[in-house]
């Protein structure tokens, strides 16, 4: 049902962006707008929201040796004790997903047997998806500003680096498009996956794909007059937005799919990109009995407890009979 | 445990990073930098219409290298017939139909390519032909 | 409007197929024998050429051919022999004919310096191994064609050749060359190249820069294929080597020696 | 154990496969043999815990107070805003399935709500509805609900099913922590007085008495004497074991099981023989005669209590610092908590080794050791005489503890002391050991009798481990450094993989110790002969 409904909402959101070359300046200036400003503030509300909440204790998930002993070989990046240690934990998390590439699958083979296998596909998915998003964004930059920073030309020339086809077939847009179809596929076909997924789950990867598949239609079959799209950009980002005089359909579509993946992104688990940053469970050392941590809130605990004196008067009598030593000896 | 500092700092590196573009258009100042075409004067036709050629040159280039290098088909044929072009057949050549005309790469070529940083590789090998010789 | 321009791209490229397909009409067929069609290129079954050794060595050092050839294709001029450029080079006898001189062929024939250039062979064992097609064998006149645009530098076919026609790019040969041809493109850095028979001349018509450029015709151009050209004409009237052809390549340059 | 399937038709049972219908619509059904039995009004009485009163799970009544969704709801929103951890976990989730088969719960029942992921959403659910705007506007479209009594019929069922091991937050991309996400759902059912009893009277227990099992001043000084016997009856050597002695130079404390459980009593056993051989002034004591803390499977208050009485009767002793015994979520709560709960220890000094010099500067602010960290560094220092051809008749293997091997990473000490006091010593396959390695399925509360059946399950993937090296290299003793492991282990072998036993790594020291003046040590500390050089 998530399905479907994910499915349903995603053509009717196409359906609005395919429509919108018919308001050039709702679809091409007010909505974009509008969505950067919502993408951007929710997601500095969502962070402060988080901030607001204590990390009241440090529970770091170690997988590794902890630093003991100077003789026992600690694992500094699975199990950091300072501040250098945790940022390597954080940018292997962050940078190459270091927890999923710990991947297993386990089944059970001739009805008792549990064995264990390697499982990166996940991983390998994921890290083609993020990295060729972050890429294929990196590289717009050449529509989003005026100049073009430096590193669009090498970004460009890395990605396009088999120099196949004409414009260039970026390597990035077929990884994105087959890691996308994994992701969805996998949602859909494994079992345990689509009994865990929900619209929230599908929608974005169908969003995203939408979003892909427009651009690289733009890119290869259906071409747009991109200065007219630079000028536009540039003039939204600098404030001095230009109303264009037309909207090609296929652009305006694409240009909604990326708005409302922007104002999707505060609201949903997308926000696990800021989130990975304050993971308490990666993001804090191992040093727990070397330093103190501090609980704000440590003085709300109303109870007491046991102290010494009550058990002693509980337990005087005995503890008196067998020769333990009392603070108090009377009675 | 709050962590204020570091939440401020990542706050204020997510808005930087994530509004870059504006900084660089606001403080570029070249944001009114479009791209300038001049045409060849002493043309005023093309193989096909502008607009077709706008969107797709490099589509009609790739065809055209494609049918010269692959088919040794060295003049466009169009139902058998060669097709004329000002008076000649119309040669499929970069050098020797297109720049005989738009023969001033920087103000044409580059114009759009540099706005849009499109970095095609044509003229790693083509040579462009010596501006101002014409 | 999208759809048109679609259309429009459509309807060229068809055209282009078509135009291929149709049975080409011979206007002219000249007394070198190959043929010249309506559009005026050169037009044969199997290109060949026939070098006469004695003829070329009687001209001294002349490196007209090579001149001509090098400066029409934008050959750069590189000095260091491992990483030169070459499409057509001299060599003496004996190392461009290893298998077939012995230590007492006659003293001239054994000193001679011999011109070579790519064989353009039959069986050429350099375009089965390109992974991408960048070389391979034109079955309509059997040159043995570069695409220059597809190669990936995996010098494969460097390898592959038996005669040293090839050359890769190992840095950029712009700065090497002193008078670009602006006709012709260059190649770039990671590319390899060789002689294609000039058929970029041919399709205008003309015959390879180097046969037209020798002062003592020395070199003779023309199809394998046709009984009453120059070149089986001469063949016929002389005795010709090859090179190497234990080897089984059969190389379109025959020498007369 | 009255439990009546094989093994083999367990085993071939479990089917990984979900149901059809939707998870949100399968409401939970409480199965005999695999829940926990309500706490009795008693124990959360003496604890002051709210709405004491008589009920049980599988009642279609559990009594709850009227405006129990409101409590809960409240209880949530307050800890929401107090755990940054909690409200991030239930932001960020993408649902990958990562931590789907990495639960032992899930391996051996196969019911889909025991993933980490749907366990937590369980929670997650009913945090969506009220807490943002998408559960606000499209309810169960994105999985959002309202907080139900069957909702809560669910969360105690499942809360009471996670052991809170921490296996699938090593896997979770995010680092999302169902432990943690368990804590806390169980301390807002605490709200309304929905727990268990095997968590609630130990609690008490450990309040009033200073150890889980409730044993008095006069009953700890009691099977310490017994001990001091039964280690000279085998190694003809008396020991001195201070107890309540104040200005020794250190606090050892260890989880009362110890005292009294099997195989728990071997290994304290093997602390005695150790502490005598090495000198050590050392006290324990009556009043802090616990290391566990089964506070920590219910509420953070709970926890700060019983913890307390460590550092207070540290400080009443004038100790100069602490051993801490072999104990799971006992380390947990020492490493992650104890400091920030119950610290600063300032009245005490960073640990030092009396024996070695050694100084412990990664406990230089609780100034708490675990004793493997203190033997290791003995080993290391040639400090003891060891005679490992004493353990032949034992081949062992070596099962981390969820806690200390994901809470804090103690995973090379114990290794080290095991090869320098035994011959034969195998690991485990790689998935199922150090940070990967499977819970005894009985951890955080959840060992009870009634119980037995979702234990075995819980417990299969480290049974089945541990059947892996008893078939290849005819392993017949599982070494563990964990209370509940001594205890819940030997049954859950016994039934998976007969013929291994179960023992704490510091017995093993005990039996490879040399100490001066000892007996000819015809048997190990159990009373086994051990194989004789002159037999071999």
């Amino acid at each position: 049902m998530g399905l479907f409904f994910s499915i349903v909402a995603f053509f009717i959101v196409a359906l609005i962006g395919y429509l919108g070359y018919f308001s050039p300046m709702i679809f091409g200036v007010v909505i974009p707008y509008l969505a950067l400003a919502i993408f951007l503030l929710g997601i500095v509300v969502r962070i402060i929201k988080w901030a607001k909440s204590p990390v009241p204790f440090r529970i770091t998930t170690t997988a590794g040796q902890q630093k003991t002993m100077p003789w026992i070989r600690r694992n500094r990046f699975d199990n950091p004790s300072n501040a250098w240690e945790t940022i390597v934990r954080m940018l292997l998390e962050i940078l190459f997903f270091r927890s999923l590439f710990r991947n297993t699958k386990a089944s059970i083979k001739d009805g008792k047997k549990l064995v264990y296998g390697s499982e990166k596909w996940l991983w390998l998915f994921a890290i083609l998806f993020h990295w060729s998003f972050l890429i294929i964004v990196l590289r717009h930059f050449r529509f989003f500003s005026q100049p073009t920073p430096n590193f669009v030309s090498l970004l460009q020339s890395i990605d396009g680096f088999f120099q196949v086809g004409v414009p260039i077939i970026y390597i990035t847009n077929v990884a994105i498009v087959v890691a996308l179809t994994y992701l969805f596929l996998r949602r859909v076909i494994n079992q345990k996956i689509k009994y865990i997924s929900l619209s929230s789950d599908y929608f974005p990867l169908l969003l995203i794909f939408g979003i892909a598949i427009t651009g690289i239609l733009m890119r290869y079959f259906f071409k747009v007059d991109l200065v007219q799209i630079k000028e536009l950009a540039v003039g939204i980002l600098s404030f001095n937005p230009v109303i264009p005089e037309a909207l090609h359909p296929l652009f305006s579509l694409h240009l909604f799919l990326v708005s409302v993946l922007l104002i999707y992104f505060p609201m949903s688990k997308l926000v696990h990109m800021p989130g990975i940053f304050f993971s308490p469970t990666r993001n804090l050392a191992n040093d727990n009995r070397e330093k103190r941590h501090i609980n704000p809130w440590n003085n709300e605990f109303k109870m007491h407890y046991h102290t010494y004196e009550e058990y002693e008067d509980e337990f005087r009598e005995v503890m008196k009979n067998v020769n333990l030593p009392l603070e108090k000896e009377e009675k | 445990m709050y962590d204020a500092p570091k939440v401020i700092l990542g706050i204020i590196v997510f808005l930087l990073l994530f509004t870059s573009p504006l900084w660089i258009n606001i403080f570029g100042g070249q944001t009114s930098v479009k791209p300038n075409i001049q045409l060849p004067k002493d043309a005023n036709e093309c193989v096909y219409p502008t607009e077709y050629m706008k969107n797709y040159h490099m589509d009609l280039l790739n065809d055209w290298r494609d049918k010269v290098v692959r088919d040794n088909q060295r003049f466009l044929l169009k139902n058998g017939n060669f097709v004329d072009f000002r008076g000649k057949k119309m040669e499929m050549s970069l050098s020797h139909t297109c720049m005989k005309c738009h023969n001033n790469k920087s103000q044409f070529c580059d114009q759009c390519h540099n706005y849009l940083s499109v970095n095609p590789y044509c003229w790693d090998c083509h040579v462009a032909p010596k501006e101002g010789m014409k | 409007m999208n759809i048109n321009r679609r259309n429009f791209l459509k309807i060229v490229s068809v055209g282009g197929v078509v135009g291929v397909a149709t049975k080409m009409t011979f206007d002219a067929i000249s007394d070198t024998g190959h043929s010249k069609l309506d559009d005026g290129r050169l037009k044969a079954k199997r290109w060949a050429m026939v070098i006469d050794v004695n003829k070329c060595e009687q001209q001294g050092d002349c490196k007209l051919c090579i001149e001509a050839c090098h400066k029409t294709h934008n050959v750069p001029d590189i000095k260091n022999p491992k990483d030169e450029i070459k499409w057509i080079w001299k060599e003496k006898f004996h190392n461009a004919f290893i298998t077939q001189e012995n230590e007492h062929l006659p003293r001239n024939i054994n000193d001679n310096n011999v011109l070579l250039l790519c064989n353009h062979c039959s069986n050429p064992p350099c375009t089965n191994v390109c992974p991408t097609k960048a070389t391979w064998k034109r079955e309509e006149d059997g040159i043995v064609m570069m695409d220059w645009h597809r190669c990936i530098g995996c010098r494969y076919c460097v390898a592959a050749c038996p005669y040293g026609s090839r050359s890769f790019n190992w840095m950029d040969p712009r700065p090497f060359i002193n008078d670009i041809t602006e006709d012709f493109p260059t190649r770039t850095k990671g590319v390899v190249e060789k002689c294609t028979f000039c058929d970029e001349r041919l399709v205008r018509g003309m015959f390879p820069a180097c046969v037209e450029a020798c002062p003592a015709k020395a070199l003779a151009f023309g199809d394998l294929d046709n009984p009453d050209s120059e070149v089986r004409k001469l063949l016929q009237d002389n005795f010709s080597i090859r090179r190497k052809p234990e080897l089984g390549t059969k190389p379109e340059v025959y020498y007369l020696i | 154990m009255a439990f009546k399937i094989k093994p083999e038709e367990l085993a071939s049972e479990i089917n990984h496969k979900p149901p059809k219908v939707n998870w949100i619509d399968n409401p939970v059904e409480f199965r005999k043999g695999t829940y926990n039995h309500a706490a009795v009004p008693d124990s959360i009485e003496y604890i002051n815990q709210p709405y004491p009163r008589k009920w049980q799970p599988y009642e279609e009544d559990w009594k709850l107070p009227q405006d129990w969704q409101k409590i809960v709801m409240e209880g949530l929103r307050e800890r929401i805003n107090k755990f940054r951890s909690l409200k991030l976990f239930m932001d960020i989730c993408v649902r990958c399935g990562a931590c789907a088969d990495k639960c032992h719960f899930f391996l051996g029942s196969g019911d889909p709500k025991n993933m980490p992921v749907l366990r937590a959403e369980l929670l997650r659910s009913v945090y969506r509805r009220d807490f943002t705007l998408a559960g606000k506007l499209m309810g169960k479209m994105v999985g959002a609900r309202e907080l139900t009594f069957p909702v809560l019929k669910e969360w105690f069922y499942y809360f009471y099913q996670c052991t809170q091991c921490r296996r699938c937050s090593v896997f979770c991309p995010y680092g999302i922590d169902t432990a943690e996400i368990t804590f806390i759902a169980r301390e807002i059912m605490n709200l309304i007085g929905v727990n268990i009893d095997w968590v609630m009277t130990p609690v008490k227990n450990s309040h009033r008495t200073g150890n889980h099992l409730g044993i008095q001043p006069h009953g700890v000084l009691d099977s310490i004497e017994f001990a001091i016997d039964d280690l000279e009856e085998r190694t003809g050597i008396r020991v001195e074991v201070p107890l309540n002695k104040k200005g020794a130079e250190i606090l050892f404390v260890t989880p009362s099981a110890d005292y009294f459980g099997e195989p728990h009593y071997f290994t304290l056993l093997g602390y005695f023989a150790l502490f005598h051989e090495i000198g050590l002034d050392y006290t324990m004591s009556t009043y802090a005669s616990e290391g566990g803390n089964f506070g920590s499977f219910v509420s953070h208050e709970l926890m700060k209590v019983l913890n307390a009485k460590i550092y207070a009767e540290a400080k009443r002793l004038k100790v100069k610092w602490i051993i801490g015994g072999e104990c799971g979520h006992m380390w947990r709560v020492l490493h992650q908590y104890m400091d920030t709960l119950n610290g600063p220890a300032d009245f005490l000094e960073v640990p030092v080794s009396p024996i070695t010099g050694t100084r412990f500067e990664n406990a230089k602010s609780t100034k708490m050791i675990h004793i493997a960290e203190f033997t290791a560094d003995l080993i290391r220092n040639n400090k003891i005489k060891l005679d490992p051809s004493r353990n032949d008749h034992w081949r062992a293997t070596y099962h981390d503890s969820c806690n200390p091997s994901r809470g804090m990473g103690l995973l090379e000490e114990p290794r080290y002391i095991i090869k320098n006091v035994m011959n034969h010593f195998t690991e485990m396959p790689d998935n199922t050991i150090r940070e990967q390695t499977f819970c005894c399925g009985s951890g955080a509360g959840l060992g009870t009798e009634e119980n037995f059946e979702m234990r075995l399950r819980g417990g299969f993937p480290r049974a089945n481990a541990v059947d892996f090296v008893h078939k290849q290299n005819d392993v017949n003793l599982l070494l563990c450094m964990c209370a509940i492991d001594k205890a819940t282990l030997p049954p859950l072998l016994e039934y998976w993989v007969p013929g291994v036993e179960v023992a704490g790594v510091h017995e093993m020291v005990g039996n490879a110790l040399i100490m001066k003046g000892e007996n000819d040590r015809s048997t190990d500390l159990r009373g086994n002969p051990t194989i004789k050089k002159e037999e071999i």
